[in-house]
């Protein structure tokens, strides 16, 4: 099942999802078996920025029905050491790379875009436009016309496929997507987590209530989310023509199928490798029997 | 050693009640954890259905003993179930019943399945320049403690507890020194009280404590002011256990550490004060909170 | 625990999601229980629209995990006989209703709202702003712009407490719900079904796979989307001094109290009702324990 | 006689295999169904955390029987769940596990909780005319034939089922005729073969029949032919089982019926044709679906 992706060749069309699994960390922990039972067709880093970020304060976690809450904040060490620590070793990974990037401006892209262009060891770049404008508080890519111009400014700062993963916190994903395309994204991917609030569980009475988590709100991930990953994939799907990476609460070959079904072209796995982190591989493993799908 | 990449399926062998705790016991045909490692566990069965329809996610739990070589599988209803392996043990988990996850965990029986991940992070440090071991820990807190006290040729341990239904777990040790909260069980007050004194006659020691937040503060302060080596089991809410979320994060002076894959053991030294888990007064950046982003 | 909202005294903060409580058909299921265990402080009635509606074809149901995705379609008989039949028997409740409304333009909601304003059985109206606009297909409600002109121009045609119920799928709702007040709405309620997607079960291998859905997209709603309504709740009452109704996954008087945490001065239980015809009735005894908060 | 106005918690006294089925009884506060009728069922525990974490909703059953009188409760651990009531009954199910739901009930021992709403819907009603009863059933859909024969003072069952193993539940009626589609017990062929021959010589009969979307069908389409009233007992997938929801509804000559008010039980003569549920072929309306909205 050997896939064409933006000029890359693929195993299979099953990827992680950015921010949801980090090799470098998981080749600590499991040794050589990461490299060799490898379960992503393309590995996706988890978002850079500019300058270093230590993220959002804990806590960070949040269990929900049927999924879980993150504010996870996006810490990060910043291009510059993501370039000189991180890139030799994902570049020892058996899979293309593809380096998930988050600028708060047109120039902060541009940048970050750039740098990932002069460097082989990267197969593509994911552009992540979920990054809240600090004008308006909204997320860069909720607007489609902000989002064009934005993107207008940066491709050509890039030549390697850009995926733009869109926000799904937006009232018209499917414009959103088209805009991305018209201004040269080669690829789309959604759905990134669900704006959400995680109360504080009642302590002693009396006692403020407020939110659980550090950065106050979070992201929505897992399975309770499918239901309106499938939606706006398929919205998108019908609309454009570039490839879609479809994602939101895999955790299945039959979930994975539903994605392809409703237009993607590739899926990742996300959450679902929290509860095993070889669940990707498991999955790919269910493809290959037809009763999976 | 790497842990196995893929969460592999323990059988159940005893969930045995120790006081107010019940013990877990499973076959592991993984080889065996450091002490102070520890497990993702969940559920082979009905993980989810419970209060709010949780647990969804695995839960965390230190190995506290690891009994190598082949370990004996029930009988079970279901043969498919049943996982044998030459090599391998038995790996037993000290549980107390909070919420849905530990609660389910509570229920399986010999012969049901128990999903596994591990062992994880990084564990305890045998004590240099001959320093003596002491052995600290409050409530469900001793589990590490036990299966160190194991690998150590000699320890002294000392425990507290809320009331004597709860010291029952000071089993898990051998020749421990009790405290409790209500002095139902042993001399009544603080562990941290037993430390300070045993400190006075033995300052060439290794503290090592796992327990809840204030009494690892406690234990980090005055192992601080006397200048006494301690290693500290942390916790914090895990979603994945291997380094993938950066959900677990504690802060530490060199900023923000993944418990996970940096601990749950961590030097004393690397820590400005143990912050209660949820607790979130100390953000080593001036940058905004990204509210809403993962 | 009497509360005021918007002039109206209700015995306690629990109310009904409009479309997932038909007071007239259970009052043929369960007879005269249903008046005297009344369980909502106030009765929410169904969408109605200007003319008679069927709805969408079947099948209208899926059941998602902690949820279900709906596509009814707003079935309804039409304001003339619902006037005519319905208002009769819903003003025998013992509770105050609030009718709720959705038109597709300025024109039609105005004359809903004035039919309304000429009867005293209502004490109020829910104004649905979750219908797709014709050109644009997006919900009116989606755009903060768009929806203060509606308002604006349908506010005058009725002197009763206007409740404006938000759609949340959309970028901003909390922007969404400052127009509304600025245009005049005397309270907002979210959320709303969150757009979703059902996938037909994979029948015989080969059939093209396809949506369950007879109205092809549906809307999410139940226990998943409790930690999406906290956090949209939580960002509306931040900016309104209307009262809010807060709704979405309400199970249980602990999930209440997080909603009146949030800043919502009513909440309102929806598909918990399914599971349990009194459900709020549960909840409402919940609260008098100060367990429950 | 109106249903109770809030879910009740019965205790399941019996779950016994029927042959392929399962027949699930409870001890039932409430008051006699009448046949044709359903309740909308949940287990009391571990609802949800099946597949795909489901089921969430409860689920329809008729009632296959209702015993009337002081129901024996059997022992159980948990005293607080056992559930006497002076009046009531014994209320019998007969489940065939397709899916997470039906597959849980199956699950349920005696002495554990199940939610019921019920008795809901309109069953059947008796023959006018002195028409003799014909009791068609395919599959799990004899249930609520079973209670209806109870009712009957006399009434011809025709009864067809996959094979040998499902015809083990033609037991849940007396006397019945039973085909198989692969002839391992009884005749090979159709119910509907049976119930033409017998209607060649009892064309004086009204029919009830309750089974697979194709099978009523055929019935209605071979009553119509003949002018023979039928009432059919139609499934649609449901959320709420009182009216509620709207997500229920089945086409009729007059537009959508909510099956579970204005059902399950039809008059043959109000539908053009029974469809498949989840076939949505007809709309009895030119306006536009309104996608995404409830
Ligand atoms: C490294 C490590 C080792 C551990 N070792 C042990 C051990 O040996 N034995 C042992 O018993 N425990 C141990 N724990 C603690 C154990 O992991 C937790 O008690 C367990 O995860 C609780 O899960 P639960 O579902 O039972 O309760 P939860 O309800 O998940 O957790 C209870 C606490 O979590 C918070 N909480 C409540 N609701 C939620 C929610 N929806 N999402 C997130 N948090 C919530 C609250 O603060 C609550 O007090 C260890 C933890 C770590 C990190
Ligand atoms: C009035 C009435 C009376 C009934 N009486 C009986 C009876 O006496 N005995 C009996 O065994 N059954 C009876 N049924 C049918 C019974 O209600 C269903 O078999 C049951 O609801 C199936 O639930 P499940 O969770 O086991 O399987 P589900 O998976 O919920 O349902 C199985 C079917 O539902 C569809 N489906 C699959 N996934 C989903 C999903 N996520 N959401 C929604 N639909 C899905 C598919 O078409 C699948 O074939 C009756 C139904 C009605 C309406
Ligand atoms: C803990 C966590 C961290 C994440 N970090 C990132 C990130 O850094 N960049 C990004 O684009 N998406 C991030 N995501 C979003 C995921 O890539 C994915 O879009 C989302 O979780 C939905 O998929 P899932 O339901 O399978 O998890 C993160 C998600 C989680 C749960
Ligand atoms: C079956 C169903 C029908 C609904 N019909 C309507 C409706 O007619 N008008 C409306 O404003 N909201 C309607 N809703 C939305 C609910 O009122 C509520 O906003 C939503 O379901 C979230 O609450 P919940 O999770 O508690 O169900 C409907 C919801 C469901 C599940
Ligand atoms: S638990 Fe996920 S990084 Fe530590
Ligand atoms: S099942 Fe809800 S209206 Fe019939």
């Amino acid at each position: 099942m050997s896939i064409d992706f933006c000029g890359i060749a693929l195993a299979h069309p099953l990827v992680n999802g950015s921010g949801t699994f980090d090799a470098i960390a998981a080749r600590r922990v499991f040794g050589q078996a990461l490299d060799e039972r490898f379960p992503f067709a393309a590995f996706v880093s988890k978002t850079i920025t500019l300058r270093p970020r230590t993220g959002n304060p804990p806590p960070r976690l949040w269990e929900a029905q049927a999924g879980m809450i993150n504010s996870i904040g996006l810490p990060n060490k910043g291009l510059e050491r993501y370039m000189a620590e991180d890139l030799p070793e994902l570049a020892r990974l058996p899979a293309p790379l593809i380096v998930n990037v988050m600028g708060s401006s047109a120039q902060e892209i541009a940048q970050l875009l750039r740098a990932c262009d002069a460097r082989t060891e990267i197969a593509a770049i994911e552009l992540n436009v979920s990054c809240p404008n600090v004008k308006t508080g909204l997320d860069i890519g909720a607007d489609p016309q902000q989002l064009a111009t934005v993107l207008g400014q940066v491709r050509p700062t890039s030549s390697k496929p850009l995926i733009v993963k869109l926000t799904p916190n937006c009232a018209d994903v499917a414009a959103c997507a088209v805009a991305a395309e018209s201004a040269g994204a080669d690829a789309v991917s959604l759905i990134n987590t669900l704006r959400a609030y995680a109360p504080a569980p009642p302590h002693t009475p009396g006692a403020p209530p407020g939110p659980w988590l550090g950065g106050g709100t979070g992201g929505l991930s897992g399975p309770a989310i499918r239901p309106v990953a499938l939606a706006q994939v398929a919205a998108v799907a019908a609309r454009v023509a570039v490839p879609v990476v479809g994602m939101g609460g895999i955790q299945t070959a039959r979930h994975a199928r539903q994605f392809l079904d409703a237009g993607a072209t590739l899926v990742a796995v996300g959450t679902e490798s929290f509860r095993d982190p070889l669940a990707a591989g498991r999955i790919v493993r269910e493809f290959s029997q037809a009763s999976a799908c | 050693m790497p842990a196995p990449f893929e969460r592999h399926r323990l059988t159940v062998t005893a969930n045995e009640a120790l006081g107010a705790y019940r013990v877990l016991k499973a076959s592991d045909p993984g080889g065996p954890p450091t002490a102070g490692q520890f497990a993702m566990l969940a559920a082979s069965e009905r993980w989810g259905g419970g209060e709010d329809e949780r647990p969804f996610l695995p839960r965390a739990f230190s190995y506290a003993r690891w009994l190598a070589g082949r370990s004996e599988v029930p009988p079970t209803s279901d043969r498919r179930r049943s996982h044998r392996s030459p090599i391998g043990g038995e790996a037993h988990f000290l549980l107390e019943d909070v919420g849905p996850g530990t609660h389910r965990l509570c229920e399986l029986q010999p012969g049901e399945g128990l999903w596994a991940l591990g062992p994880l992070g990084v564990g305890f440090k045998a004590p240099s320049g001959g320093r003596a071991a002491v052995l600290v820990g409050g409530g469900v807190g001793i589990a590490p403690l036990a299966i160190w006290q194991d690998a150590l040729d000699s320890a002294t341990v000392l425990l507290g507890f809320r009331d004597a239904a709860h010291a029952n777990g000071a089993d898990l040790c051998h020749n421990a020194q009790v405290v409790t909260d209500d002095g139902s069980c042993g001399r009544r007050g603080l562990v941290t009280e037993l430390l300070e004194e045993h400190l006075d006659e033995e300052p060439h020691s290794t503290v090592y404590a796992c327990g809840p937040p204030p009494m690892l503060e406690a234990v980090r302060a005055l192992c601080a002011v006397r200048g006494i080596p301690a290693q500290l089991a942390l916790e914090s809410g895990m979603a994945c256990g291997f380094g993938a979320c950066f959900g677990c994060v504690v802060p530490t002076r060199s900023g923000y550490a993944r418990l996970c894959v940096d601990g749950p053991v961590l030097d004393a030294a690397e820590l400005e004060r143990v912050e209660h888990a949820g607790g979130h007064t100390y953000d080593s950046s001036s940058e905004p909170v990204l509210e809403g982003s993962p």
